[in-house]
């Protein structure tokens, strides 16, 4: 019953995450598998979204609480890691693919 | 008003997400997919940065933010610049689990705050904290321990009954995360917090560990989806679209992108995941059954001549050239064969090499043109015209066993028909198997001569040869 | 402004939206030129399920409303008109295709 | 508690759509596809006829809702299990009409209730009332006229300027609206609802009367799309989101497969659409340009005696022998030729006849084996090892002018290479132009010879000929 009425209160956020997942899977339907490793990157940086939830974190913690603070800086710095690392190394790669073309 | 600018900007993000992806799975455009989704990822950051509010407050710690990603985008640019271009999946790896390690951090930063200010507890969002916190540590865990296979700083390590540890420590992680949000009105300790950090990152380590290094790429992509669904948590606590949206995309494309490759190589997920522990036993005892009588041997200098006077020669290049790094004496010899006359081309196998696009990746490195390049079909269209095959550290992907023998291991996949050629010559350092642990009937044919020796040091000698003609 | 907030409000709504167009698109992206004629009455059908609004309209109609429940009541017959005929047509048609594969 | 089970039945109701779309797009699923989806629609409205509450409120007049689904449901289905196969394109239609008719009619009784009951009043609301009648309306008569042409019932109909009609009938259209729309606190006079009614259903009936007939597929699948908008609008409207998912999907995915019908002709849609005004001038003018000397005729005995001593016929199938309802005949003869020890096969153009999969489905009513049909690349592939080729009704798709003559309308689009056969048979009634109203090179080759009839007849004649062989 409670997941049923949760179910109705969140249902914009289900269709969301419902919809999205089919797209995910339709469209990268017809990869070719050279491109599987840039992909695979490409997609690893944009899971570095997570990086706002660290900003969030970061500008909400309390200027005494060090805990928050530190974890948050740290965690600023990772979730930056992986969406600029993610992006370079997705770029060069495909570069190289590029660069062969012609 | 500023708010609204955000859901804005973070729909603009979420689009380009999904376009950039689109375009990063059809190669003329996988380029400009990939800064697309990078711009619209800058807006959702911009926005947030100056945009947010929450219950009417902005942000603050700015220093701290900027000072945090200065740091970060300094560190990432470097790294992924510097990185080769074999080393890559590793790189890959070690991003996913900063991703993981980020959301994870969240998670006790989240948990921590609603524990020392107890206003009204929501059970959902207690759910959602764990569940970033156990799969973004999942993830981080698993993530450092492929790279560090890849690296070869890890060994394989498999203990017996490790399977039923692992499955045993992930029900205490849900069991007991189900306990804390089934209280969490009561008691939010934060004990069980770190309790169930530290078995998280201990059931990534065990669930990567006893894995084969070679099918670490697999792993990292389903790290990868592991990664987005973490993101997706915050996405949910926070109400936030872009990061709902991006996570879970990713956590669908990445466990669909998981699938590909497992296909790509003729194996299902499972066996990539659990096989890998039986697996070697029962494929040494197939490799030891058969005897496969005589091998010929050709020397150095009689490879050198038959290839200089070759009209058509095909390099097939494998995993060992990867190892050995001799794609740019490789090129060389190719470059040498041409001056000559010789036709010289590359046949690719999709899963030659550790990663998909391996041998795409490596040979750009070392500047071969791309319509050298040839995918398995026209390879195999043909072998039927080409003089001489010169196989380089390859072994699974040219065993004929993959067609003939059913109870093989590789039975199914679809292999380069180096046969159909009137010469095969193949380089590698012994009669070992390769991947797949199986023998390759291919090396006793009467076509085919070995040409032992590290592919480096081989091909430097070719080519010394081939001067000296 | 007012689009702004518009925006803002129905976030969720148009995240639906911008998501269902994408996968409409990408649904359909690789069908074969023979399916276009099946497909189309296919797609007709499903839009058919414009005959729930007609159902909630002709439900909430006051008993004297005269216009209201004789209206109402054509768009319910149209409505099912379209859904009953558009996935039976369909079947029809896909029913042909299947025979001649055996 | 009710409520959040309808919840449930339209979340599943709109993944079924999705699927069942998907599913219609592949040729082996397509039929599973579509029964997918009829049981979504059906929990969809039955969860809305049960459980449905607004304000607390479950819906009334059960009795007129039942009465609407069972008359509407027999209806249905008895004019969609009657109607002929080549009947069905204006089956579609007309279901599609009695969509966007649905959609207006909501429209039109939810403006009644907010205009009677003056509570505030939200613009927006008022937008998407008129929004789905407009669209709704537009849909509803353009249907009805598609419906007319391909019946025959309709001739195409023009004069000069409509296109300026047209534009400025939809932006009165458009300014009347937003007049209401933005003064919908003031005033929400009927009267401007039944002229906006009255306009968009002109504006549908002038968009698509001077269409040529044989675009006619092509148009109902815009106004498919359309009437999905109109859907859509009422999804917005009652906050429902299976309406809304559905009608979204419907829209999206019409219009693409608009574009793809269009693509496969070869030409845009702009060109589908307003292109059909001046071009029969010109291409008249293109016809009588050249001068294309004489043709051969072949009599009905030589015909069968030729055919029936070949050992591999191809028949290509094109709009005559569906206008003919020449199928049935025309199998038999297949049959007959079999019979004899010939090897017959079709020769399907993708848009040969007037809807896609005409041919297809023409010949599956006559129960002609799947395997006897060969796609375009497949019979071009075979046309050099064919005898005689005979072309039943087909002009434009074996053109070769698509092929030479760049300033010809058909010029890129891809054609049936008929002359590698060894011999051409051409029957058609006259040396009339087809579709794109184009001379046809082919008719004048030294390869081909002219069979003149309609299609049944000679194909009766033939049949008779070749038992009395
Ligand atoms: N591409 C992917 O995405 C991917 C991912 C995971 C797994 N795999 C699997 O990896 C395999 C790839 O096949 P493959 O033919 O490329 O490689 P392989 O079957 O692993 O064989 C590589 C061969 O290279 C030789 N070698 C190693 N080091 C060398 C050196 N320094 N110089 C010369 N030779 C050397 C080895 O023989 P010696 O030891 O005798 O020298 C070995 O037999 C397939 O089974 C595939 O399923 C591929
Ligand atoms: N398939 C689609 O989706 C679609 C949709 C819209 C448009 N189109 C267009 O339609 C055309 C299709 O090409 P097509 O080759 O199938 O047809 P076509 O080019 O229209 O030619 C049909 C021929 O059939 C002959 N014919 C008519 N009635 C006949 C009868 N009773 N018996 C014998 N012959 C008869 C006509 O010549 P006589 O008058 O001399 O007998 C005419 O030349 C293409 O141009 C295509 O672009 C196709």
């Amino acid at each position: 019953m409670t997941a049923l009425t949760w179910i109705s209160a969140n249902q914009e956020m289900i269709y969301i995450v419902i919809l999205m997942i089919f797209l995910g899977i339709e469209v990268i339907g017809r990869v070719p598998s050279v491109l599987h490793t840039p992909l695979m990157s490409g997609a690893n940086a944009i899971h570095g979204v997570v990086i706002i939830g660290a900003i969030i974190v970061m500008g909400k913690a309390e200027h005494d609480n060090y805990l928050a603070l530190s974890l948050g800086f740290l965690a600023v710095i990772l979730g930056t890691l992986n969406v600029v690392g993610g992006f370079v190394v997705t770029d060069r790669m495909l570069e190289m693919f590029k660069k062969k073309k012609k | 008003m500023e708010f609204s600018i955000l859901t804005l900007c973070y729909l603009v993000g979420s689009v380009t997400f999904i376009i950039g992806l689109k375009m990063l799975s059809d190669p003329a455009n996988a380029r400009k997919g990939n800064l697309i989704a990078a711009a619209g990822m800058t807006i959702a950051i911009a926005g947030t940065i100056f945009l947010y509010e929450s219950d009417g407050e902005k942000l603050h710690n700015y220093g701290w933010i900027f000072g945090g990603l200065i740091i970060g985008g300094i560190i990432g640019t470097l790294a992924a610049k510097k990185v080769q271009m074999t080393a890559m999946p590793e790189m890959v790896s070690l991003f996913n689990g900063m991703g993981g390690a980020c959301a994870a951090l969240i998670s006790i930063i989240e948990f921590d705050h609603i524990a020392n200010n107890p206003v009204v507890v929501n059970p959902g969002h207690v759910l959602i904290i764990f569940a970033g916190l156990v799969i973004g540590s999942v993830s981080f865990a698993g993530s450092i321990v492929a790279w560090g296979k890849l690296n070869g700083k890890f060994g394989d390590f498999a203990f017996s009954g490790q399977h039923i540890v692992n499955i045993i420590i992930l029900l205490v992680v849900v069991a007991s995360s189900a306990y804390v949000v089934y209280n969490s009105d009561v008691e939010l300790n934060e004990s069980f917090l770190y309790g169930i950090l530290a078995l998280s990152l201990l059931y990534g380590v065990f669930f990567v560990l006893p894995i084969g290094g070679a099918d670490m790429p697999v792993v990292i992509s389903l790290l990868n989806s592991f990664t987005g669904v973490a993101a997706a948590c915050g996405g949910f606590l926070y109400e936030n679209k872009v990061m709902l949206t991006g996570g879970i995309l990713v956590g669908a494309a990445g466990t669909l992108l998981t699938i590909l490759m497992c296909r790509a190589m003729n194996r299902s997920l499972k066996n990539v995941l659990i096989g890998s522990f039986g697996a070697s036993g029962s494929s040494k005892g197939a490799a030891g059954g058969k005897d496969q009588g005589q091998y010929k041997e050709v020397s150095l200098s009689d490879a050198a001549v038959v290839m200089s006077y070759a009209s058509k020669v095909m390099i097939v290049p494998g995993y060992g050239l990867a190892v050995a790094q001799a794609q740019h004496v490789c090129h060389e010899l190719e470059k040498m064969l041409a001056e000559k006359g010789v036709d010289v081309k590359y046949a690719i196998h999709p899963v030659a090499g550790r990663m998909p696009g391996h041998m795409n990746v490596l040979l750009a490195e070392a500047d071969v043109s791309y319509d050298k390049l040839l995918e398995m079909e026209q390879a195999n269209d043909e072998f039927p015209s080409t003089d001489v095959v010169l196989v380089l550290g390859a072994n699974d992907v040219v065993n004929p066993a993959a067609k003939t023998d059913t109870s093989s291991p590789i039975y199914g996949m679809p292999i380069l028909d180096v046969e159909l050629a009137k010469m095969v010559i193949v380089n590698k350092r012994s009669m070992k198997p390769g991947y797949a642990g199986i023998e390759n009937e291919l090396f006793f044919r009467p076509k085919t001569s070995m040409l032992f020796g590290d592919a480096k040091k081989v091909l430097q000698d070719l080519v010394a040869e081939i001067k000296n003609l």
